[in-house]
């Protein structure tokens, strides 16, 4: 569908000219393809997690395959299913515990808006307790909806503002 | 102050096996007080996932709760579907057809297989037998190819309806079925290869986590758990529900009611549901509109245009997502009765009584209306017996809706079993016990 | 000589920068989660680390013990040769003292995992 | 032992307190006081009538049309194959009902999840704590007086940025 469009977050004229403009490129390049995501899994998206993650249609090919399951040398939060209110906390204490820069992709329709259940027991939407960077409709999405996220994921690190400190100031 | 922080003594270690962890499923969370890598005592604690199923039940109509159903054991979601709508049946007093019966012990069959996979790809994987996971998630593939060639989804069918199935099967659908059962043949044979006689798997999993049949029964296990301690109860025999009575297969049993009887009860389990598979396919009855579907039907706005006028005769080109559920197939696989099914797409269309059946239908207060009074069926799930219990109070929506979730059990009985085991242990354990997040929680 | 002078310069370099880069340039957000030990999400039960039993340090030291056995194995392996016979004398010898020592750790039960 | 032999048996060892409700479908439902409770299980678990399993223990709540909380027991014993239904009324003003979990140890967590979901608190109950809701959260869920959408956060949420 042809080269997506620069939106909002893409930076504009860079202080630092060409020289960070071009160190700015290498870092989203390196970034994007080497992407150590952490599965935060909790429902019925999960088995289409697996799918995606498997050997069939394996987002491997994306550079998405390090699966780690400590914040510490995550880059990206993977929310695939429902979180209770129970569980906000948790996935809360985890997101705080994931080192810069991080990325959060909420999959599935309970993880982005609480989905089919409306009620006391489920948080409508993570986005009301962590920053989410990708959501992916769907319940369960396809697998191929989840590559389709991923590489959106990886455009918007391409073209990210720069947040390495050279000349910024203060 | 959690109960093991009350209890625990000063010198022991106490840690989390939290909700978010790679071996805990992410819905439950194991509160260890270690003596160096021994277990001396544990508290589980659930309710992770609790996701108010059974309140929001109670607000919604017996027609508009099915997709609920399927994200219970998102693993067999088709058996979820079996389970809840042969109860409905039950209390509306309803036969489903033949066709429809043997088309339900398929898809309920495949869902079974692709239970027992799930749970062994998790068990072996997190043990370290990472080919097995590839090996079974690629196995689960084809299996969803079929059933999202039926049911049009591929894990969240909501396919079985009161009173039969949605869709008839697809007319070549023995290329995916002979296709996915051959796969899976083969990564049975392979897996039983790699792991019965592997060393490292019997270590970890031999005489772990023992079940003997008194606490098996104590804790009301039931499916693969309390038949791999050696208690023969399998409900497809116990009650026959379906056509189970008229197709032979047989019952594995474990003897020691370890982790290594699990596994093995499991993988047995497969090869019988796939003995099911292949005599339902032959004893099912031929779909009677064979020939009646090659005909070449009209388009829908000239069959409407042409209603207006004089009754349609012609036969309608429904859509591609309405395949399966033509007027002509619906009698092979649902149950006549404007009361409980949907009416065929070309009647809603073409003349005024099916549009009034259509609205009486989804009317709030009209739809599916099962006379006063509670009812308790169970049907043979992927972890054990699921039952509903559904009291209800003539109104269109359930008074209350319980779910009896067979690994509820076999979960309140982990505390027991990894007592006085590594932490090593807890993880095959805790894998063999088939946890589902959406099934243990509602 | 110089060569490995060159190989040392170019690694040492190349290594502090690539450490030092991070500390210098990536952006720094801490907030006061993130110090705390990562315990799967969940509160964690106990404030402080209680000591770990006696028998790990028991294993831990034995293995220092027979590791700096057969540590000096190695420039013995390299004269063995040159020294000609009374070298497997001196090294019986030696060996055979640790051996002693292995049968009273044995016999002690230090290798006795569960009581 | 035939689940009609079982209720005879129950009328002649609990005269008065047990009463057999006609089934429309065939199964066998049975309604005790509430008082006797744990005797009459102990004595379907055991020797002639061998309910060996707790299938299921669920409450439903009828507080708007009979004032009280009912219990349903499902038991099933292997040996015959036969399931029963018990149901016992518990009494707005009293929410306290014996409990099983002597008997069957999956009682524990059945009783634990309708005292979560219901407040009925069981006497002789080991640990009587909530299962799936958390600590900070008040009221019983699966009331029919309780609101669907009432949440109570744990933690404070984001505002939009």
């Amino acid at each position: 569908m042809g080269k997506i469009k620069p939106r909002a977050y893409y930076q504009e004229t860079q202080n630092g000219g060409f020289i960070a403009t071009k160190i700015n490129y290498m870092l989203g390049w390196g970034r994007k393809y080497s992407l150590f995501h952490y599965p935060f899994i909790t429902a019925c998206c999960g088995m289409e997690y697996m799918s995606a993650a498997c050997a069939h249609w394996d987002f491997d090919r994306f550079g998405v395959g390090m699966t780690t399951f400590s914040p510490r040398q995550a880059d990206m939060l993977f929310v695939v299913g429902t979180i209770s209110q129970k569980e906000a906390p948790v996935l809360k204490t985890v997101y705080d515990q994931m080192c810069e820069p991080k990325w959060v992709i909420a999959c599935g329709a309970c993880a982005v808006s609480g989905g089919i259940y409306d009620n006391y027991a489920v948080v409508q939407g993570i986005d009301k307790i962590i920053p989410v960077d990708v959501y992916i409709p769907g319940c369960p999405p396809r697998p191929e909806t989840i590559l389709n996220a991923i590489e959106k994921l990886q455009d918007k690190i391409q073209h990210q503002k720069q947040d390495w400190q050279w000349k910024i100031k203060k | 102050m959690n109960r093991i922080q009350k209890e625990a003594n000063q010198e022991s270690l106490l840690i989390n096996m939290g909700p978010s962890h790679p071996a805990m499923h992410g819905t439950i969370r194991i509160m260890l007080e270690l003596d160096g890598e021994v277990i001396r005592n544990s508290e589980v604690e659930v309710g992770y996932l609790h996701r108010g199923f059974e309140k929001t039940c109670e607000h919604k109509t017996y027609f508009n709760l099915l997709p609920y159903t399927d994200r219970l054991n998102y693993v067999s979601p088709l058996i979820n579907n079996l389970a809840y709508v042969m109860t409905v049946e039950k209390m509306l007093e309803i036969e489903t057809p033949d066709r429809a019966q043997y088309i339900r012990v398929i898809m309920s069959e495949f869902s079974r297989i692709s239970d027992h996979l799930t749970a062994l790809a998790a068990m072996t994987m997190e043990c370290g037998a990472f080919t097995v996971f590839l090996y079974y998630i690629q196995a689960r593939e084809e299996i969803w190819n079929f059933i999202e060639q039926t049911t049009g989804a591929r894990m969240t069918t909501s396919y079985i309806r009161i009173g039969g199935v949605r869709a008839d099967l697809h007319p070549d659908y023995k290329g995916l079925m002979d296709k996915a059962i051959k796969v899976t043949k083969r990564v049975l044979k392979d897996v039983t290869g790699l792991l019965n006689k592997n060393k490292i798997w019997i270590d970890r999993t031999r005489d772990v986590a023992v079940a003997n049949p008194e606490m098996a029964v104590n804790y009301g296990f039931t499916g693969p758990c309390l038949r791999a301690s050696g208690v023969s109860y399998d409900i497809r025999k116990a009650h026959p529900y379906l056509v189970y009575d008229q197709l032979e297969f047989e019952v594995p049993l474990g003897d020691k009611g370890d982790n290594f009887d699990r596994y093995m009860v499991r993988m047995k389990e497969m090869e019988q549901s796939m003995r099911i598979i292949e005599q339902a396919v032959e004893k099912m009855p031929e779909s009677s509109s064979k020939d009646a579907l090659m005909t070449k039907g009209i388009e829908p706005d000239e069959a409407i245009k042409a209603s207006r006028s004089k009754k349609a005769e012609e036969r309608v080109n429904l859509s591609p997502n309405l395949q399966g559920s033509e007027k002509d197939v619906r009698p092979d696989i649902l149950v006549k009765g404007k009361k409980y099914t949907v009416p065929p797409k070309e009647d809603t269309y073409t003349n005024i009584e099916g549009l009034i059946n259509h609205f009486k239908f989804f009317m709030s207060g009209h739809g599916i209306r099962p006379p006063k009074g509670d009812v308790y069926f169970s049907v043979e799930g992927g972890n054990g017996e699921l039952g509903f219990y559904i009291v209800s109070d003539g109104t269109d929506k359930p008074y209350r809706l319980h779910l009896r979730a067979p690994c509820f059990h076999i979960v309140s009985a982990l505390e027991e079993m990894i007592k006085g085991h590594y932490i090593a242990d807890v993880i095959p354990t805790f894998g063999s016990t088939n946890m589902i997040g959406g099934e243990l929680d509602r | 000589m110089s060569e490995i002078f060159l190989v040392f310069l170019v690694t040492g370099v190349l290594g502090t920068l690539l450490v030092l880069i991070n500390k210098i340039l990536g952006p720094k957000k801490s907030n006061p989660t993130k110090n705390t030990p990562f315990e799967c999400g969940s509160p964690f039960l106990q404030d402080r680390i209680t000591p770990v039993p006696i028998k790990y340090y028991l294993v831990a030291f034995l293995f220092l013990l027979f590791d700096v056995e057969v540590v000096f194995l190695f420039p013995w392996a390299l004269v063995f040769k040159k020294i000609g016979s009374p070298a497997l004398i001196y090294m019986a010898a030696y060996i055979l003292i640790l051996a002693l020592g292995f049968i009273y750790a044995w016999k002690k039960g230090a290798f006795l995992w569960e009581k | 032992m035939e689940n009609k032999k079982v209720i005879e048996a129950l009328k002649k060892t609990f005269p008065g307190k047990v009463s057999e409700i006609p089934d429309r479908l065939g199964d066998t439902v049975v309604r005790i006081e509430k008082d006797a409770v744990l005797n009459i299980m102990e004595f379907l678990k055991n020797r002639p009538c061998e309910f060996t399993m707790l299938l299921d223990l669920t409450c439903v709540d009828y507080i708007s049309s009979k004032d009280c909380f009912e219990m349903v027991y499902h038991l099933f014993s292997i040996s015959t194959n036969n399931r029963i239904r018990i149901k016992s009324e518990v009494r707005k003003n009293e929410l306290d009902i014996d409990s099983l979990s002597g008997l069957w140890k999956n009682a524990n967590w059945l009783e634990r999840e309708i005292f979560d979901m219901f407040g009925i608190n069981f006497k002789g109950h080991p640990d009587m704590q909530r299962l799936f809701m958390y600590e900070g959260f008040e009221g019983y869920p699966l009331r029919k007086d309780y609101p669907l959408r009432k949440r109570q956060p744990k933690i404070p949420l984001r505002k939009k940025t």
